[in-house]
């Protein structure tokens, strides 16, 4: 994928980025009481990188999301939502029970934990989603003369 | 923490799966093994506890603290208290095996992401069994079969790729149809929790008669066959068990297409009923009986023409599949219980035998049967190991290959089912022809040149156990008791 | 799915009865009121008619996707109830007052979990696709076949003649 | 009915009158710029004056702001789009349409 050679969609392309990264945020944060949520923030972010790969170049976005920070970010989100679970468990409810994690048996501080955990995991979900999907297509839409390098490297570490 | 060992056990291997890509290399291994051997006790523990409980009670966990018709449940009664122990057990077994075999198969940036995916897979497989919901059933079966996919398609030859792509194709067509079957079922009951329908049905018998559930049960019926690689539907598994790394073909052969078959032992028997088996779709019950049937007698008969050690042994897994479906299609104790005792002996045989296959390819780079020849002379521990794995799978007695096929031929007598008994020993003949060429090869057919080096032990020994375990299963029954009360616990 | 909120609504409304063996005004009552479940059909055998028929390997995931699409219309179709509001939290009006009918979430969410499965399941059959293309130069299935085909030809004759050798040997001791 | 009510209404059908020509326009026009002319210049305006209306049906704060927001964006994002659209169309060597002139299907050197 080569970089467009046009000046307004480049520089339109850079500057909507935190833009699309704030609306993200903003579904993400409404997940819990309306249509919204983790899966679709992380999309949304992801789709920034993506905007950057389609106009300034596959290079220029894979630089802005580079593999060295996706691939740990991708099991990192489930982390997240496993340890919250765990944490749940470790404090003495079920697995996923965020209301344990108050620490008391008033229902009120109870209900205000399971919001936090609820936020707490569709956090994860965030950070995962949106790294899967910008390593999809960032792998996916790999060219040729990257992949002929990749293949390269492969090969001397299968030699090695 | 034993109050959370139904969550644990699934949440272990997850955990891991995770942090294994962020271990690094050198941690990998020893966190999947690590993790496996932590699950693998929790699931004895769990067996322990749910044979201490009194006759048709289960130990139940409800995630979230969401009690069972709104929330999911995990349940370990008898039945999957088995299956979960066979699973985890030859899940460590094959991490403890794995090491060196994926170190020659898989490229070394992959290694890690291999691991990784191995311990989700087993996680998946592990959630499909003990859960007591059936979309959740579904959504595990998905986790097991995409993480399946994977692990297929890193073969190291191009044919696997298109082995793991066909069984993409039929794997997902297979889940959609369960998907269908989950949609008919909560039409017609309104719930998800398998408790929750069981008890629907207990209180509304006249729901056996209607359409919608009739349909709902074909649409698991080939759902799962199509998972489980039924006879007339096993056409993705031989080429997927042929053409993937032999970590996979061991850990798929000995224990993917045996948890589909548990899954439609638990919605056959726990969701719909035994009754309705009898009364409500008898028809499906006959289907069942001749699939398993002609599963018995074609797939080893198919095993005889092939060249290639992986796919004679996808081929026999074919027909062996039929031994545990054939139970469920005679649903009297002593059928179930050969059934149910075959969960085990299966997996120990087929896990061996793949085993074998593996150190071939490890030793060779080779995996056609013509490499087996001087295996005798070379690696003496390895070709025992064929042999009693072998005599497994033939029914020689006092091997555990033999009790499956005593209990059967019980069920099938009791059942007045007389035409599975020529069945049995049909199939019995066809193992023992290709097990002939298999050890004739080793043992008898000697090759001149110098002695190659054998597998390492962290190889060898993983398989010796699951070798021992053919004959132990059969000597002393350990398993017997064990499948008996599920059986009993089922009817 | 604790999630969703609110009681577990059984399935009901007009949406939710089942055909049974009818006249031929009967089946044509029946499209008018229940054409979401023709539909349905429809899609899923255009779907099954792709995985099953096409041999472009990128077309068999076009019409698994179908095949999902379809699920996901029926299962919509089992909650929904004529008239009905989205089950959504009103802070002046809770869902279920004054006799306000709402529609069966629990499928919403089912379908949700299956999209992201589905979603799954595409991007590693498209990845597949893309390495099956890098190996075989082709995404025909009839292609690859033949390819692998006359590899595995070679391959087996030579094993034949390696056995055949192995058999001869055991003769001679 | 209040002006505010009526500036409204006239804008909401005046947006809603674009935004069906728009999609005649794409259904009949003879090629590909031609139709992205219709659907960019048409959509943008007609969506931005569908928005202008409920605007000024009024709302709570935080909807007035995001309508704005909606609004700005869709004059930024919509023509940029149409923009990167017709420069690919033109790249990929698609030929403009021209009464009586050559066939539109016709080949053209890429870049020429």
């Amino acid at each position: 994928m080569r970089s467009t050679d046009s000046l307004i969609v480049r520089y339109i392309a850079r500057r909507s980025v935190p833009f699309i990264q704030l609306y993200a945020l903003y579904v993400l944060g409404h997940g819990e009481d309306g249509p919204g949520g983790g899966f679709q923030g992380g999309v949304i972010f992801a789709s920034s990188f993506v905007l950057l790969g389609l106009a300034n170049g596959w290079g220029y976005g894979r630089r802005a999301a580079p593999a060295r920070l996706l691939d740990p970010l991708l099991p990192l989100g489930c982390l997240i939502y496993l340890g919250i679970g765990l944490a749940a468990l470790l404090a003495g409810g079920a697995f996923l029970e965020y209301g344990a994690l108050a620490g008391s048996d008033d229902p009120e501080v109870r209900r205000h934990w399971h919001h936090y955990g609820l936020i707490g995991i569709e956090v994860g979900v965030m950070v995962t989603v949106s790294a899967a999907m910008a390593t999809l297509f960032f792998e996916m839409a790999r060219p040729a003369r990257v992949q002929a390098r990749v293949d390269r490297v492969g090969e001397e570490a299968d030699r090695a | 923490m034993d109050a959370q060992l139904p969550a644990l056990v699934i949440v272990v291997p997850l955990l891991a799966a995770l942090l294994v890509p962020l271990a690094g290399r050198r941690a990998a291994w020893g966190l999947v093994a690590l993790a496996l051997l932590l699950a693998f006790a929790g699931c004895v523990r769990l067996l322990v506890r749910a044979h201490a409980l009194p006759e048709g009670e289960a130990i139940r966990y409800a995630l979230g603290g969401w009690a069972a018709p709104v929330g999911i449940e995990y349940v370990v009664d008898r039945l999957n208290a088995l299956v979960l122990t066979m699973l985890s057990g030859v899940a460590f077994l094959v991490a403890l095996w794995m090491r060196r075999s994926t170190a020659r198969e898989i490229r070394p940036p992959a290694v890690t992401g291999y691991y990784s995916v191995f311990l989700l897979m087993a996680a998946g497989l592990m959630g499909i069994t003990i859960t007591g919901d059936v979309f959740n059933l579904y959504v595990f079966l998905e986790i097991a079969s995409i993480t399946a996919y994977v692990l297929i398609a890193m073969g190291r030859r191009r044919q696997a790729l298109y082995a793991g792509y066909s069984y993409l194709i039929l794997g997902s067509l297979g889940a959609t149809f369960i998907l269908l079957g989950i949609g008919h079922l909560y039409m017609a009951t309104g719930t998800l929790a398998m408790a929750d329908i069981a008890a629907v049905f207990a209180r509304e018998p006249q729901l056996y008669d209607s359409s919608v559930i009739r349909t709902a049960f074909a649409f698991f019926t080939v759902g799962l066959a199509l998972k489980m690689a039924l006879f007339p539907l096993h056409g993705w598994q031989p080429g997927a068990y042929a053409e993937a790394p032999s970590a996979t073909s061991v850990f798929l052969a000995a224990t993917a297409t045996k948890v589909s078959a548990y899954a439609l032992y638990r919605v056959a028997f726990t969701v719909f009923g035994v009754r309705f088996l009898e009364t409500g779709l008898p028809v499906v019950r006959d289907a069942l009986l001749v699939m398993a049937c002609s599963a018995i007698v074609v797939g080893p008969l198919l095993a005889i023409r092939q060249h290639d050690l992986k796919r004679l042994l996808a081929y026999s897994s074919v027909g062996q599949i039929g031994y545990v479906v054939l139970g469920l299609a005679l649903h009297n104790a002593d059928g179930l219980t050969g059934s149910f005792l075959h969960f085990w002996n299966h997996a120990a045989a087929k896990g061996a035998l793949f085993c074998v296959a593996g150190a071939l390819a490890y030793r060779a780079g080779t995996t056609q049967v013509a490499a087996l020849k001087g295996l005798g002379r070379r690696a003496p521990l390895t070709a025992m190991l064929l042999t009693v794995a072998a005599c497994s799978m033939v029914g020689v007695p006092l091997t555990a290959g033999f009790l499956t096929k005593w209990y059967l031929a019980r069920g099938a007598l009791e059942a007045g089912q007389w035409a599975v008994i020529p069945v049995l020993l049909a199939s019995s003949l066809f193992t023992a022809v290709y097990a002939w060429r298999l050890l004739q090869l080793a043992w008898f057919a000697d090759e001149d040149g110098p002695v190659a080096e054998d597998v390492p032990w962290s190889m060898r020994a993983p398989s010796l156990v699951l070798g021992a375990a053919c004959l132990v299963l059969g000597v002393a029954p350990l398993a017997l008791p064990v499948a008996q009360a599920a059986a009993e616990a089922l009817l | 799915m604790p999630d969703a909120g609110g009681p577990l609504l059984p399935p009901a409304g007009p949406a939710a009865a089942v055909p049974g063996p009818a006249a031929f005004a009967d089946v044509l009552g029946w499209l008018a009121t229940h054409y979401n479940y023709a539909i349905y059909i429809l899609l899923m055998m255009i779907g099954l008619y792709a995985v099953l028929a096409k041999g472009n390997l990128v077309k068999k995931v076009i019409g698994l996707n179908l095949l999902q699409t379809a699920v996901f219309l029926f299962y919509l179709s089992i909650g929904k109830i004529d008239g009905a509001t989205a089950p959504v939290v009103w802070t002046d009006r809770p869902p279920g007052a004054e006799g306000v009918p709402y529609e069966n979430p629990v499928p919403h969410v089912l379908m949700l979990t299956a999209i992201v499965v589905g979603v799954s399941v595409t991007a590693v059959a498209l990845a597949l696709v893309v390495r099956i293309r890098e190996a075989y130069g082709t995404v025909d299935e009839g292609e690859i076949l033949a390819s692998d085909e006359a590899q595995e030809e070679a391959e087996s004759a030579r094993a034949e003649a390696q056995e055949a050798a192995a058999d001869a040997a055991g003769a001679r001791e | 009915m209040s002006v505010l009510e009526i500036v409204a209404a006239a804008a909401i059908g005046l947006g809603s009158l674009l935004m069906l020509a728009t999609a005649f326009g794409v259904a009949v026009f003879p090629d590909f710029y031609t139709r992205l002319h219709a659907a960019g210049k048409g959509d943008t305006l007609g969506q931005a004056l569908v928005l202008a209306g409920l605007l000024c049906l009024g709302g709570d704060l935080t909807l007035v702001v995001k309508l704005v927001l909606i609004v700005f964006f869709i004059f930024i994002f919509n023509p940029t789009a149409t923009h990167a659209l017709a420069r690919a169309g033109w790249v990929s060597g698609i030929v403009p349409w021209v009464r009586g002139g050559q066939d539109p299907g016709a080949p053209r050197e890429p870049g020429a």
